[in-house]
């Protein structure tokens, strides 16, 4: 059992300089209260690992708004301006990924796989400085796995062991990222008592996640 | 018909009862609109979503149920949902049947770019890199030019999106078949002259003794 | 939409020499009557692919008993007893693979992955013949996809896009299955009317599934 | 206490509250009986749960609810359910946090053997290899000896489960801990000498000055 944190709290586990990946895909899924937090609180250098940067204002787009980030993985940041506008600054350093290959790079980092073969990416920019594999005579890129400091999931519900749900297309990356952080807190819009979520309705085990985020701060 | 409706009308005839397809955003999605009456094809948005439809009515929206551009959409009966690890997986493993995007560039190759411009815009692939290297059929809806310049050229100048050649370039003037020996000119839009489709692509085309009008799903 | 068809049906679009992937584990969730049918038809030369052969007279074992089957690749046999005679006998060639390491080569096979690179069976006899890859320092095999073509499922309920839910353990391999043949044919408990089954709810994505078997033969 | 229960009651002693552990079949299984009380520890099968029980009541088995050896099993309040891909993510991705499994032999270097015995069984690894390399501690719990021979040997006579040095072996007879310089001898069941200890065991183990007695879990 796990009692829920507020998410004050929870920013002032992630120090500055952590690794941070995060669920949602243009703020759809996103954990807003912690966002909101880890501004509040200045955090600073943070490595921050999701789909894209949203916009500005919104999902973690209020982290690159408020200064907290200094590197980027992501496989989009086109909706975000200020992402742009910091990138060519020299302020962020983005690596951009492809969105399949990143699902599977935070899945191999999460399940004890070496890597990831992927056909994706072969003759493009994408596969610069990397190791290409030929396998039954087609090329497969060597994608590292990747794992992070913290995962910060937005789950629709959750029970007191950690078992989450998540609601139609908010899921996207915060299942898969349950499995590749060090220390996994997880939002959601309810916390229920152990027992009321079907076995087959969890997706992901309450065993991947360290802290719950309770709905008032 | 604008150049828009035009492409997304022409592009229509390529669906299939029973496909499921992956539209990009921006003019792809327009296809959406001209599915023929009594086929049922199934739409994928890789934020995590099989069979959507159109935006709810207004105060209806569900912030959780949103499209891979981030616009509202709503389920259609049979509609699932599932994860980005999901969402690739079908993407990734050939089970898009067809893929319709957007293009900036696609050569005499084949292949296409249509993910940045070195310099001035880094909007990242998202899915795109997935998506052309796996669905079974990648279309490029694309307007014939930009300003005045070919798009369809003989050698990319911009980063490209895949290895693989594309199946069909669909434009306002014509439908153009990248093949192993090259672009092959396959139909010109009505009142569309053939020279007009020449000297609009910047790539060699090989023309057949008969060049057909496109036909059109009805809009 | 699909229509439903009968085991007897899907049975007959299954040649003597093919390879079949079937869900199940120890004889749950397996697609018995798609077994009972196979084996009614006396197929011949199959292939066939799952966890393990159960048990004589149960799942996949009437495959075994009924003399349908030469070649076998799986986690476990230990469990039927005329596997190993067979096997002995030299009448079935068995590849013994690990449980883990024979889900993700499904998976690899189904998701368009070239391989795996897993530590597991690292220094002992499941590595000979296969590269190992040195990355980070740690070593990891390259394991192969494994597709085939057909997948015969088990599945809870059912729609007629073919959409499928799993009941507790009964899912096991079922899933990754889906994913990885040329033809998919879902045995279920309830075939329901589509739009019953809630979006989050189905776990394998009915576009997936080729054919459905209904409930009476 | 027999030798089985002894094995089980000592294995009991390193759980701890809050993990995630997988018992292998047999003998291992028992330590499910032994959890302390007021420690929450959630048992996976790897067949796809986390959170069984008990088998339930005659005539309320469940055909969909099974452990890894097919046995009928309950679901007790925040069970989950997933399937072998899932399953095995956890397992080797180092989320099990403890599994306790039979063996055949361990040797000096701490490799264990447990899935075939050359030309005589050939039952197949199942989940042991991936549990071996992934799980973050491996228990092995086993009887010292077989029909007298040790099982504790100096070098694998059959093929090993992993390359992997597993946590520690606890037998009827003792508790040995692999380490880097080899097997050392940690606890001695009450009531056996040392002595009877090294005469059972083929491999050097280190014996330090003090041997102190096996604690268990209350039965």
């Amino acid at each position: 059992m796990r009692k829920a944190i507020t998410a004050g709290e929870a920013a002032d586990l992630i120090p500055d300089g952590a690794s941070v990946m995060f669920g949602g895909f243009l703020g759809v899924g996103s954990p807003e209260r912690l966002f909101d937090a880890l501004a509040a609180r200045g955090a600073k250098r943070l490595t921050i690992i999701g789909n894209d940067t949203a916009r500005p204002g919104v999902g973690v787009g209020k982290l690159i708004d408020a200064g907290c980030v200094t590197r980027i993985i992501a496989s989009h940041i086109g909706t975000n301006p200020t992402t742009q506008k910091k990138m060519i600054a020299g302020e962020i350093d983005v690596e951009l990924v492809p969105q399949g290959t990143l699902a599977e790079r935070i899945r191999a980092g999460g399940s004890g796989l070496g890597g990831v073969l992927t056909p994706t990416g072969v003759g493009t920019t994408v596969a610069e400085d990397k190791r290409v594999l030929e396998i039954d005579g087609a090329d497969y890129l060597l994608e590292a796995p990747i794992r992070a400091d913290f995962a910060l999931l937005h789950a629709h519900e959750a029970d007191y062991f950690g078992n989450l749900t998540y609601r139609l297309t908010a899921a996207n990356f915060n299942p898969v990222m349950a499995f590749a952080a060090d220390c996994v807190i997880a939002e959601s819009d309810h916390i229920v008592p152990v027992g009321v979520i079907p076995p087959d309705a969890v997706r992901t085990p309450g065993v991947l996640v360290n802290h719950l985020v309770g709905r008032a701060c | 018909m604008d150049a828009k409706e035009v492409i997304a009308r022409r592009v229509a005839l390529e669906l299939r009862d029973g496909m499921l397809v992956n539209l990009g955003i921006g003019l792809p999605t327009l296809v959406a609109a001209y599915v023929p009456d009594g086929m049922h094809v199934a739409f994928q948005s890789e934020n995590g979503i099989i069979g959507f439809g159109a935006p709810p009515p207004q105060g209806m929206e569900d912030p959780n149920l949103t499209d891979a551009g981030g616009g509202f959409i709503s389920a259609l009966p049979g509609a699932i949902a599932f994860d980005s690890v999901t969402s690739f997986a079908l993407i990734r493993g050939g089970h898009v049947d067809m893929t319709v995007l957007g293009g900036l560039q696609v050569d005499s190759k084949g292949r296409l770019a249509n993910w940045m411009v070195p310099g001035k815009i880094v909007p990242g692939m998202g899915g795109a890199m997935d998506l052309v290297t796996g669905a079974k059929r990648v279309i490029v809806a694309m307007q014939h030019s930009a300003k005045g310049a070919p798009k369809i050229v003989e050698e990319l100048t911009l980063p490209p999106t895949a290895a693989r050649r594309v199946s069909l370039i669909v434009t306002e003037l014509a439908v153009i078949e990248p093949t192993e020996d090259g672009l092959a000119l396959r139909e010109r839009a009505p009142s569309v002259e053939i020279e007009e489709i020449i000297a609009n692509t910047g790539a060699k085309l090989s023309i057949p003794a008969h060049v057909p009008e496109m036909a059109f799903i009805a809009g």
